[in-house]
C-alpha cells in the first residue's frame, strides 16, 4: 500500500518534470537554454519514473535493471547534450541575452 | 528427384551466392562469377520449365511449412517463361557488360546485378504477398543502385527519382498487404484467391487499388512513367538494358498475377475496372511513342519506346474473356520486348561508344561502320514495330485478335497505330544510319569488340525467331490457371 | 495550375484517408487466424518466442531475403560514390573516454539482445544495430578510422554472415525445402544463423557510416 | 592483467545477471557475451590507464549528485513554469582542475546535469560553460573535489 | 473501439500523411521522412488490424520487423543518394520532371547549379 | 519431312542462306560474293524447274509450321505461286548479273547483295504463301528488305525517297494487318482456297466484309501502286537501276498485284466478290490508275520517272484483268504479271545503261543515243513496243486477252480504257525511240563513263541482261502457245480457279 | 485512490506521448540545426520513459530491453548528428 502510494507519487512527479522539460523546450529562447531544460528536467523525470516502477518490480533483478537504465540514460544525455551544445557553439549560435527580449 | 538439386530453389540461391561472392572478390572475378552463375541459372530455368511442362505447376514450401503459416514458392508456365527470359537476357547482357566495361566497371556493378536477378527470380517464384513485397524491394533497390552507378549528378538525380517512385509504389503495395492481412488473416496468394469474393469488404477493394496502383508506378505505366526515361536513358547501356528489358516486367508480372489470382473475383465483378489499365496503356503507347519521336538522345528515345511498349502490356486487361489469347498476347509481348529492348539498348551502347555521341544524330553512317550492330538494332526495331516475323508481331496479332474477340475494336486500332508510331521512331534512327557521312573519307572508327556486336545480334535474332517458334512458350502458358 | 493540382491531391488524399478509416471500422473478423497455428508449432520451432519463431523459422525465408536488401542498400551507396572522409580536427574531447567506457557495455548489450531474441522481441537485427552503434561511436571518437572502399575485412564480414545463412538454407534442401530445419536442430541452426547475421548486419549498418572514399 | 580481466568479467557477469533476470538458458551465448565485453573493455581501457576507483567515494558522489540533480530539475521546472522568463544566461570559461580522461568526463557530465550549468566545449584545460543565471555561484569546486574522491582522492 | 483498431486508424492516417508528404513536399530529406511515415502507417495497420479482437498475432509482428529492416535499408540508400546529390549540386531537392521540354529545362537548371 | 515439304523450303533457303552469308562477307571478297550470288540464283532456277514439272503433273508441294494455335506458316506451291516464283527466279538471275556489272567498284556491295537476296526471299515467300498470315509475314519482310536498297546511296534524295517509300508501305502494311486479323477473326482462318473461303464467309454482315475487302486491297494496293496509293513509286526511282528493276519488275509492285489476285480468287472467291459488289469498283480504280499513270508518264522528262509512271499504269492491267469477271480476263491479268515484268525490266536495264555509260537521265538527253549504244537502244525499243502492245510482243498477248476478257464480261468501257492506254503508251515511248534513233547525237554526252571501243558499247554484264529479256519479250509473244509459256501457265491457273464455277 | 498502478502508468505514458509530440514540434521548427538535434535527446529520455511505463502497464517486460536499446541508439545517433550532419560553412571556414 505504502509502496503503491510512493509509486503514484514518483510517477506523478516524473510526469511533472517531463512536462516542465517540454515547457522549457517550448518557451526557452535558444538552443543552450533548451538543452538545460532537457538535460535536467527530463532526466529527473525519467529517474522518478524508473524509481517508481522499480518499487513495483517482481524481483530484485528487475528492479536493478530498471534502476540501471538511469545512469546509462544520464551519461547518454550528458554526452548528447554536450555534443549539441558544442555543435551550436561551433555553428556560431550566440547565447541569448536577456536584453534581446 | 534429388531434393538438393531442386532447380526452383537454386534459381534463388545461385544468384545470391555469386552476387555475394562478387561483393568480396575484385572486379576481375565479377564477370566470371556472373557468367558461371547465369549459365547455371539458365540450366535451372530450363529444367524448371521442363518440369512445369510435364507436371503443371510446381510448389516448394520454404521452411517446410505449409500455407497459411509458411511461405509457398511455386512455379507454373508463366513463372517459367519469365525465369527463362530473365536468365537468358541477363546472360547475354553480362557477356556484353564484361566487354563494355573492360576499362572501368562501375563500383558494385556485378554484385548489384546478381542481387537484382536474385530478386526477380524470387519474385517470379513467390506465392506470398508479403514475401513478394520483400522481393519487390530487393529488385527496386538493386535497380536504383545500378542507376546511380557512375555517380554523376544526372545519375544521382535519376536514381533518386526512381527510388522515390519505387518506394512510394512498394509502400502502397505494403499498405495494401497490411489491409489484406487484417481482412483475411493470411497473405498466401492461393488462399486469398479462394477467400476473396465479389462481396469483399471495402478494405479489400482499397487494398487491391493501392497494391495495383503501386505496381503501376513501379512498372512506369503512363502517367507514372516520369521516372523511367532519365533512369533508363541515363544509366550505362547494360544497365539500361537490364532495367528496360527485365525489371519493369517484374512488377508487371506481379500486377498480372494479382489481377488473375487473388483479385480475380473483384475485377470480374466490376468489369469496367479493366478499362482503366487499358486506357492508361493506350495513352502510354501514344505519349511514349510521341516522346520517342521527339527525343534527341538515342538512349532517351529507346527509353521512351519502353514507356510506349509497356502500354501494350496493359491493353490485355479488358480482354481476359474465355480464351487464352490475352494472356498469350501479354506474355509474348513481355518476352519479345524483353529480348528486343535489351538488344536495342546494348546496340545503342555500342553505337554511342564508337561514335562518341549520345545524340540520335550520332548514328549517322553506322550502316557502314557497324553493320552488325545496326542490323541488331534494326531487328530489334522490327520486333518493337510488331512487324513480322517477330515475337512482337505475334504479340500484336494475338492482341488484335483478342480485342476483336471481345468486341474492343479500339484496342486493335491502338495496337496498329502504336506499331506505326514505333515505325517512325525506329526508322528515324535507321535511315540516319544509311546517311553518307563525311567521316567516310576519314579513317573508319575503331571496330568494337566482337562480343559487343554479336550479343546484341543474338538477342535481336531471338526476338525475331520468337515470331516463328512461339509454340513452346504458348504451350507452357496453357497450364496457367486463372 | 500547380496550386490546383496541389489542392486536388490534398482532396484526394483526404478522401483516401476517409475511405480507409471507414473501411477498417467496418471490417468483419478475419477468417484465418495464424496465432493459433504459431502456438501449435512453437514447440518444434527451436525458439520459445512466437515472433522469433515466425521470423526465423516459419517465415525465415523472408528474413533471408531481407538481409540481401540491406546489403543492396550498401551496394547502392558504393555505386553512387562514397562520401569524402570526414574533416579532422573537430574532435569532440568527451567522445574518446565515453567510447572506451560505453563500447564494452554495448557489446554486452548486443549479445544480450541476441540471446533475448529466443524468448522475447530482439535478435540479430537489434544486436546488430547496437554493435553498429558501437562501431560508429568508436569512429566518431577517432579510435576507429574510416574504412576505404576496397577494405576486405568489412566486406568479408558482411558476406560471411549472409553466406552462412545461404549455406544453411541450401544444405537444408536435403530435407525437402529451403531452410527446412529438422525440429531437433532448429534451435542450433537459428542461433548459428543469428550469430552470423548479427556480425554481418552490424558491419553492414556501420559501413553506411564508416565506408569513405580514400583521401584524395 | 588477469586480475583486471576477472574483475571486469565479474562486473559484466553481474550486469548480465541483472539484464537476463537470472535466466540461465543458452549460457554459452552468455559466456561469449561477457567475454566479448571484457575483452573489448581491456582493449579500449587498459587497466593501467584506468585510475583506481574508490567505492566509498563513488557512493558519496552518487548521493550528492542525486541531490544536485534533483535541485537542477526543480530549478529548471520552476524557470519553465514562471510566467516571465527569469533567465540571465552567459558563457563562462572554467579552468579545470580534474585530470583528463575518465575524471574529466565524469566532471563535465555531472556539471551538465547540475543546476544552472551546461558544458559547452572542452578545450585544453578549460571548459566553456553555459549558465542559466550568471549571478548564481558555480559549484565547480565542490564537484571537482567529489570527482576526485571517486578516483581514490587522487587529484 | 479496441486498441488494435486505434493503432490501425492511426496507421491509416500516418500512411496518407506520408503519401502526401512524398508527393507534395520538395526537400529530399522531408520526402524521405515522409516515406518512413508511410511505412510506419503500414506497420501499424498490419499489427493493429490483426489484433483488433484483442489477441496479439505474432505473424504480422514478425512481418513488421522484417518491414522495418527493409525500410531502414531503403532509407539508408535514400539518404546516401540525397547526401551525394547535395554534395554534387548543393541542392536539397530534385524537383519534379515532366517530359521532353520541361525535362530539358530542368536539366539546364541542374547543369547551371552544378559546381564547376 | 519429305521432299514435297522440303522443296518449298529449299526455294526460300536458296536465297535466304546466301543473303545471310553475304552479309558476313568482307567488302573485298568480290569473287566469292559473285560466285555465291550466281550459284544461288542458278540453284533457285533449278529448284523452280523441278517444281514446275511437278505441279504440272498434279503434285502437291506444301510445308506447314504452326506458329500460334490455329495459325500456321504455310508454303504451298500451286500453279499461281509458280507463275510468280518462276518470273522472280529467272529475273533475279539477270538482275544479279546486271547488278554485278552495275555496282563494280561501288561501296557497300555486301550490304547491297545481302538485302537484294533477302528481297528475293521475301518475294518467294509471298508467292508461295499458303494463307494471308504467311503472305503478310513476307509482304512486310519485303518492305524491310527493300528499304536499305532504296536508300543505298545515302544521299539526301535517297533518304527522302526511302522515307516516302516507308511511310506508304508501313501504312499499307498496317491496313493489311488490320484486314487480315479481322478476317481471321470472322472466318477463323485465312488459308488460300481455290474458289475462296466460301462457307466461312457466308452469314457475315456484307458491310463488314466490304470493309475488310477494302482494308486488304488498300494494304496490297500500296505496293501495287494503285492510285491514290502510288505516290512512293516515282520517288523511289532515286535507287540504283538494279533496285528499280527489282521494285518494278521482280518483287515489289508484283507482290502487290499478286496479293490482289490471291485475295480476290482465293480468299473471297471471284463469285463472292461479284455478289458483294466490290468487283466493279476495283475495275474502275484499276482503269483510273491505268489512265492516270499513262497520262503522268507523258509529262516526265526524267527517264526513270517516266518509266515509273508507266509501271503504275501497267501493273493495274493485272488488277483490271482480275476484276473482269470470267476466265479470259483472269488469263490476261495473270499473263501480264509475267509479261510486264519481262518488258519493264528490260526498260530499266536500258535506262541504267544509258545513265551509267553516257550519263543520260532525261528523255531530252536521248538524242542520238541509238547510234552510240545500238544494242541497248534496240532492247529498249523492243521493251517499249511491247508496252505499247505491238504485235509479236509480250504486250500484245496480254492486251488481247484483257480485251477479250472485258468483252466477255460485258464491260466494253474497259476496252476503251485499254485502247486509250495503248495510245498514251505510244505517246510517251515513241518520242524516246525517235530521239534515240533519228536525232543527231550531241557533241558530248552528259557524263561519259565508258568510251566506245569497237562493237562494245558498254560493259558486257550490263548489256547481256537487257538483250536477253528483250529477246524474251518477243519470245513469249511469238511462242505464247508453247507448253510452259506464261500464257499456257495462266490458262492452267484460270482453269483451276474457275473449276468451281464450272467454266 | 481507486486506480491501479498499471492504469496510472498507462496514463502517464500517454501524457508523455503528448509531451513528446509537443516537444518534437519545437525540435522540428529549429531554428538552428542544433535545435533539430534536440529530437535525439527527447527520444532518449521521453521515449525511454514511455517504453518502461508501457512495459509495466502492459505486463510485457521485454519492452524494457527495447527501452534500453532505444536509449543507446538515440544517444549514438544524437552524437553522430552533432558530429557529422550539417557541417555548416562555419566549420569549413574554421578548418581553413
Ligand atoms: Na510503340
Ligand atoms: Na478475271
Amino acid at each position: 500500500m505504502l509502496l503503491d502510494a510512493l509509486t503514484t507519487l514518483l510517477l506523478l512527479a516524473g510526469a511533472v518534470f517531463f512536462f516542465a522539460g517540454t515547457l522549457g523546450l517550448l518557451r526557452f529562447p535558444d538552443v543552450y537554454t533548451r538543452l538545460h531544460a532537457l538535460a535536467k528536467a527530463d532526466n529527473l523525470g525519467l529517474g522518478c519514473v524508473l524509481a517508481g516502477l522499480a518499487l513495483q518490480a517482481d524481483s530484485l533483478a528487475v528492479a536493478l535493471k530498471l534502476l540501471a537504465i538511469w545512469p546509462l540514460a544520464l551519461i547518454a544525455s550528458a554526452a548528447v547534450g554536450y555534443s549539441i551544445a558544442r555543435r551550436a557553439e561551433r555553428l556560431g549560435v550566440v547565447p541569448w541575452q536577456e536584453q534581446d527580449q | 528427384m534429388n531434393l538438393i538439386l531442386d532447380p526452383l530453389a537454386w534459381l534463388i540461391l545461385l544468384p545470391l551466392l555469386w552476387a555475394t561472392l562478387a561483393f568480396v572478390a575484385t572486379d576481375r572475378y565479377g564477370p566470371r562469377l556472373a557468367i558461371a552463375g547465369l549459365v547455371g541459372q539458365l540450366l535451372c530455368a530450363a529444367m524448371l520449365a521442363q518440369d512445369v511442362a510435364s507436371h503443371g505447376s510446381i510448389g516448394h514450401l520454404a521452411g517446410g511449412w505449409a500455407e497459411p503459416l509458411g511461405i509457398r514458392l511455386f512455379a507454373d508456365g508463366l513463372s517459367a517463361v519469365m525465369l527463362l527470359l530473365t536468365q537468358g537476357v541477363a546472360l547475354a547482357l553480362v557477356l556484353y557488360a564484361r566487354s563494355y566495361f573492360s576499362q572501368a566497371t562501375p563500383p558494385a556493378f556485378w554484385t548489384l546485378t546478381g542481387f537484382l536477378i536474385a530478386g526477380m527470380n524470387a519474385l517470379f517464384l513467390s506465392g506470398d504477398l508479403f514475401n513478394l513485397y520483400v522481393t519487390l524491394e530487393l529488385v527496386g533497390l538493386a535497380a536504383v543502385g545500378l542507376v546511380a552507378a557512375g555517380g554523376g549528378a544526372a545519375q544521382i538525380a535519376a536514381a533518386l527519382r526512381y527510388l522515390l517512385a519505387t518506394l512510394v509504389g512498394s509502400g502502397a503495395y505494403l499498405f495494401g498487404v497490411a489491409l489484406i492481412y487484417g481482412s483475411y488473416g493470411t497473405v498466401s496468394a492461393s488462399l486469398l484467391g479462394q477467400l476473396i469474393n465479389a462481396e469483399a469488404p471495402i478494405a479489400v477493394w482499397l487494398a487491391a487499388g493501392l497494391m495495383l496502383t503501386g505496381l503501376l508506378l513501379k512498372t512506369a505505366l503512363f502517367p507514372f512513367h516520369f521516372w523511367l526515361p532519365p533512369a533508363h536513358g541515363g544509366a550505362p547501356a547494360p544497365v539500361s538494358a537490364l532495367l528496360s528489358a527485365l525489371v519493369v516486367k517484374a512488377s508487371f508480372y506481379l500486377f498480372l498475377r494479382l489481377w488473375l489470382g487473388p483479385f480475380a473475383a473483384l475485377t470480374e465483378a466490376q468489369p469496367w475496372l479493366a478499362q482503366l489499365p487499358a486506357a492508361l496503356g493506350a495513352s502510354a503507347i501514344l505519349w511514349g511513342s510521341w516522346q520517342a519521336i521527339r527525343a534527341d538522345r538515342l538512349k532517351v528515345l529507346i527509353a521512351y519506346s519502353t514507356v510506349a511498349q509497356i502500354g501494350y502490356l496493359f491493353l490485355i486487361f479488358p480482354l481476359f474473356g474465355t480464351g487464352a489469347l490475352a494472356l498469350q498476347a501479354g506474355i509474348l509481348q513481355v518476352t519479345a520486348h524483353g529480348l528486343a529492348k535489351a538488344a536495342m539498348f546494348i546496340a545503342a551502347g555500342t553505337l554511342i561508344k564508337v561514335s562518341g555521341s549520345e545524340r540520335v544524330l550520332g548514328v549517322a553512317g553506322a550502316a557502314v561502320h557497324l553493320p552488325v550492330t545496326l542490323f541488331a538494332f534494326a531487328l530489334a526495331g522490327v520486333s518493337l514495330m510488331g512487324l513480322p516475323p517477330s515475337g512482337g508481331f505475334l504479340a500484336k496479332w494475338l492482341l488484335i485478335d483478342a480485342a476483336l474477340d471481345q468486341g474492343h475494336e479500339w484496342i486493335a486500332g491502338i495496337a496498329i497505330a502504336g506499331g506505326l508510331l514505333a515505325g517512325i521512331y525506329v526508322f528515324r534512327v535507321l535511315r540516319l544510319a544509311f546517311r553518307v557521312t563525311i567521316a567516310d573519307d576519314e579513317a573508319a572508327p575503331l571496330r568494337p569488340a566482337a562480343v559487343l556486336e554479336w550479343t546484341a545480334l543474338a538477342l535481336a535474332a531471338a526476338s525475331i525467331l520468337l515470331g516463328l517458334f512461339a509454340m513452346p512458350l504458348i504451350n507452357l502458358l496453357a497450364g496457367v490457371t486463372r | 495550375m500547380k496550386r490546383f493540382v496541389r489542392w486536388l491531391s490534398i482532396l484526394a488524399l483526404t478522401v483516401l484517408a476517409g475511405a480507409l478509416l471507414l473501411a477498417i471500422s467496418s471490417l468483419p473478423p478475419a477468417p484465418v487466424k495464424l496465432a493459433g497455428e504459431v502456438a501449435a508449432n512453437l514447440a518444434v520451432s527451436g525458439v520459445s518466442h512466437p515472433v522469433t519463431a515466425v521470423l526465423l523459422n516459419f517465415r525465415g525465408y523472408d528474413t533471408f531475403l531481407e538481409v540481401a536488401v540491406l546489403i543492396i542498400a550498401l551496394l547502392g551507396m558504393l555505386a553512387a560514390g562514397l562520401p569524402p572522409p570526414p574533416p579532422t580536427g573537430s574532435r569532440n574531447a568527451m567522445l574518446p573516454t565515453l567510447a572506451r567506457l560505453a563500447v564494452p557495455l554495448m557489446v554486452l548489450a548486443a549479445v544480450y539482445l541476441l540471446w533475448a531474441g529466443a524468448f522475447r522481441p530482439g535478435g540479430a537485427f537489434q544486436a546488430a544495430a547496437v554493435l553498429a552503434a558501437a562501431a560508429v561511436l568508436l569512429h566518431l571518437a577517432e579510435i576507429q578510422g574510416p574504412w576505404p572502399d576496397n577494405a576486405r575485412g568489412p566486406r568479408l564480414a558482411i558476406a560471411g554472415g549472409f553466406l552462412l545463412f545461404l549455406a544453411i538454407a541450401a544444405a537444408l534442401l536435403v530435407n525437402g525445402g529451403l531452410l527446412r530445419y529438422p525440429p531437433e536442430q532448429a534451435g542450433l541452426n537459428i542461433v548459428l544463423i543469428e550469430s552470423g547475421l548479427s556480425v554481418s548486419l552490424a558491419v553492414n549498418l556501420a559501413a553506411f557510416f564508416l565506408l569513405r572514399a580514400p583521401k584524395s | 592483467m588477469i586480475v583486471s580481466f576477472l574483475r571486469r568479467g565479474t562486473l559484466f557477469a553481474l550486469l548480465w545477471l541483472i539484464a537476463s533476470e537470472g535466466n540461465p538458458a543458452a549460457w554459452p551465448l552468455a559466456v561469449a557475451g561477457i567475454a566479448g565485453a571484457t575483452v573489448a573493455s581491456l582493449w579500449l581501457l587498459p587497466a593501467k590507464v584506468l585510475p583506481p576507483i574508490s567505492p566509498a567515494g563513488l557512493a558519496r558522489f552518487l548521493i550528492w549528485f542525486i541531490r544536485q540533480s534533483l535541485a537542477g530539475g526543480v530549478q529548471v521546472a520552476l524557470l519553465a513554469v514562471q510566467p516571465r522568463l527569469a533567465l540571465r544566461p552567459a558563457l563562462i570559461e572554467l579552468p579545470l582542475t580534474v585530470p583528463p580522461g575518465l575524471p574529466r568526463l565524469l566532471f563535465t557530465a555531472a556539471l551538465s546535469l547540475m543546476p544552472g550549468t551546461l558544458g559547452v566545449r572542452l578545450q585544453g584545460d578549460t571548459l566553456l560553460v553555459h549558465v542559466l543565471d550568471r549571478q548564481q555561484p558555480l559549484q565547480a569546486e565542490e564537484l571537482a573535489e567529489r570527482v576526485a574522491g571517486v578516483f581514490g582522492g587522487a587529484r | 473501439m479496441s486498441s488494435g483498431l486505434i493503432f490501425a486508424a492511426t496507421g491509416c492516417l500516418l500512411f496518407v500523411l506520408g503519401l502526401g508528404g512524398v508527393l507534395l513536399l520538395k526537400a529530399l530529406l522531408r520526402r524521405i521522412l515522409a516515406f518512413n511515415l508511410m511505412g510506419s502507417g503500414a506497420f501499424l495497420v498490419l499489427v493493429g488490424l490483426a489484433q483488433r479482437d484483442g489477441t496479439p498475432d505474432p505473424v504480422p509482428q514478425a512481418m513488421v520487423l522484417t518491414g522495418i529492416v527493409v525500410a531502414v535499408a531503403a532509407t539508408a540508400l535514400a539518404l546516401t543518394l540525397a547526401r551525394r546529390w547535395q554534395a554534387l549540386t548543393g541542392r536539397e531537392d530534385i524537383g519534379r520532371v515532366g517530359d521532353a521540354g520541361s525535362r530539358r529545362r530542368s536539366k539546364q537548371r541542374e547543369r547551371r547549379k552544378a559546381p564547376r | 519431312m519429305n521432299l514435297n515439304e522440303l522443296l518449298p523450303l529449299a526455294v526460300i533457303a536458296s536465297s535466304l542462306v546466301p543473303a545471310l552469308l553475304i552479309f558476313t562477307l568482307p567488302e573485298e571478297s568480290v569473287r566469292l560474293r559473285t560466285a555465291l550470288n550466281l550459284f544461288a540464283a542458278i540453284t533457285k532456277i533449278i529448284l523452280v524447274g523441278a517444281l514446275l514439272i511437278g505441279v504440272r503433273g498434279g503434285e502437291d508441294y506444301a510445308f506447314r509450321h504452326t506458329v500460334l494455335p490455329g495459325m500456321d506458316l504455310v508454303f504451298k506451291v500451286d500453279a499461281l505461286a509458280l507463275l510468280f516464283v518462276s518470273l522472280s527466279a529467272v529475273l533475279w538471275l539477270f538482275t544479279t548479273l546486271y547488278a554485278i556489272g552495275y555496282l563494280e567498284h561501288a561501296p557497300n556491295r555486301s550490304r547491297f547483295f545481302g538485302f537484294f537476296s533477302l528481297c528475293v526471299t521475301a518475294t518467294m515467300g509471298i508467292a508461295m504463301a499458303g494463307n494471308l498470315f504467311t503472305f503478310f509475314i513476307f509482304y512486310e519482310l519485303l518492305t524491310l528488305a527493300t528499304f536499305p536498297l532504296v536508300v543505298h546511296r545515302g544521299t539526301p534524295q535517297a533518304m527522302r525517297g526511302g522515307t516516302i517509300y516507308l511511310a506508304y508501305t508501313l501504312v499499307g502494311g498496317a491496313l493489311l494487318l488490320a484486314g487480315i486479323v479481322w478476317l481471321h477473326h470472322l472466318a477463323g482462318h485465312t488459308e488460300f482456297v481455290q474458289g475462296g473461303l466460301g462457307n466461312a464467309l457466308h452469314g457475315i454482315n456484307p458491310t463488314i466484309l466490304q470493309a475488310v475487302f477494302l482494308l486488304l486491297i488498300a494494304g496490297v494496293g500500296v505496293k501495287a501502286a494503285i492510285v491514290p496509293l502510288h505516290g512512293w513509286l516515282p520517288q523511289a526511282m532515286v535507287a540504283p537501276a538494279p533496285v528499280s528493276a527489282l521494285l518494278h519488275a521482280v518483287a515489289v509492285v508484283k507482290a502487290g498485284a499478286f496479293g490482289v489476285v490471291r485475295i480476290v480468287y482465293e480468299i473471297y472467291g471471284i463469285e463472292f466478290v461479284q455478289t458483294l459488289g466490290v468487283l466493279l469498283p476495283l475495275a474502275v480504280i484499276a482503269a483510273i490508275t491505268i489512265l492516270w499513270g499513262s497520262l503522268r508518264a507523258l509529262f516526265q522528262d526524267d527517264l526513270k520517272k517516266r518509266l515509273a509512271y508507266s509501271t503504275i499504269s501497267q501493273v493495274s492491267y493485272i488488277v483490271l484483268g482480275v476484276a473482269l469477271f470470267g476466265p479470259l480476263g483472269t488469263i490476261g491479268g495473270l499473263v501480264h504479271l509475267v509479261h510486264q515484268g519481262i518488258m519493264k525490266i528490260t526498260l530499266f536495264f536500258c535506262a541504267g545503261n544509258f545513265a551509267e555509260t553516257l550519263g543520260i537521265h532525261k528523255v531530252s538527253e536521248m538524242d542520238g543515243a541509238g547510234r552510240r549504244m545500238p544494242l541497248t537502244t534496240l532492247a529498249f525499243s523492243i521493251g517499249a513496243l511491247g508496252m505499247m502492245g505491238a504485235p509479236l510482243t509480250a504486250g500484245a498477248v496480254s492486251k488481247a486477252w484483257l480485251s477479250d476478257g472485258a468483252a466477255a464480261a460485258g464491260m466494253d468501257w474497259a476496252i476503251w480504257v485499254l485502247t486509250a492506254s495503248s495510245l498514251l503508251n505510244a505517246a510517251y515511248f515513241l518520242p524516246i525511240l525517235y530521239r534515240a534513233w533519228f536525232r543527231p547525237a550531241p557533241d558530248s554526252w552528259p557524263h561519259e563513263e565508258i568510251a566506245a571501243r569497237g562493237w562494245r558499247e558498254t560493259a558486257w554484264l550490263l548489256l547481256l541482261p537487257p538483250l536477253f529479256t528483250a529477246t524474251a519479250t518477243i519470245g513469249v509473244g511469238i511462242f505464247a502457245d508453247a507448253a510452259f509459256s506464261p500464257l499456257a501457265w495462266a490458262q492452267l491457273i484460270a482453269r483451276r480457279e474457275y473449276v468451281s464455277l464450272g467454266q | 485512490m481507486n486506480f491501479t498502478s498499471a492504469e496510472l502508468a498507462l496514463a502517464v505514458a500517454l501524457f508523455l506521448l503528448v509531451n513528446l509530440g509537443a516537444a518534437l514540434w519545437r525540435a522540428a521548427r529549429g531554428p538552428t540545426p542544433a535545435d533539430r538535434m534536440l529530437a535525439a535527446l527527447l527520444f532518449g529520455s521521453t521515449g525511454t520513459g514511455i517504453l518502461v511505463l508501457l512495459a509495466f502497464a502492459g505486463g510485457s517486460p521485454a519492452l524494457v530491453d527495447v527501452a534500453l536499446t532505444l536509449a543507446l541508439l538515440a544517444a549514438i545517433s544524437g552524437i553522430a548528428f552533432a558530429q557529422r550532419a550539417w557541417l555548416g560553412k562555419v566549420e569549413e571556414d574554421d578548418a581553413a
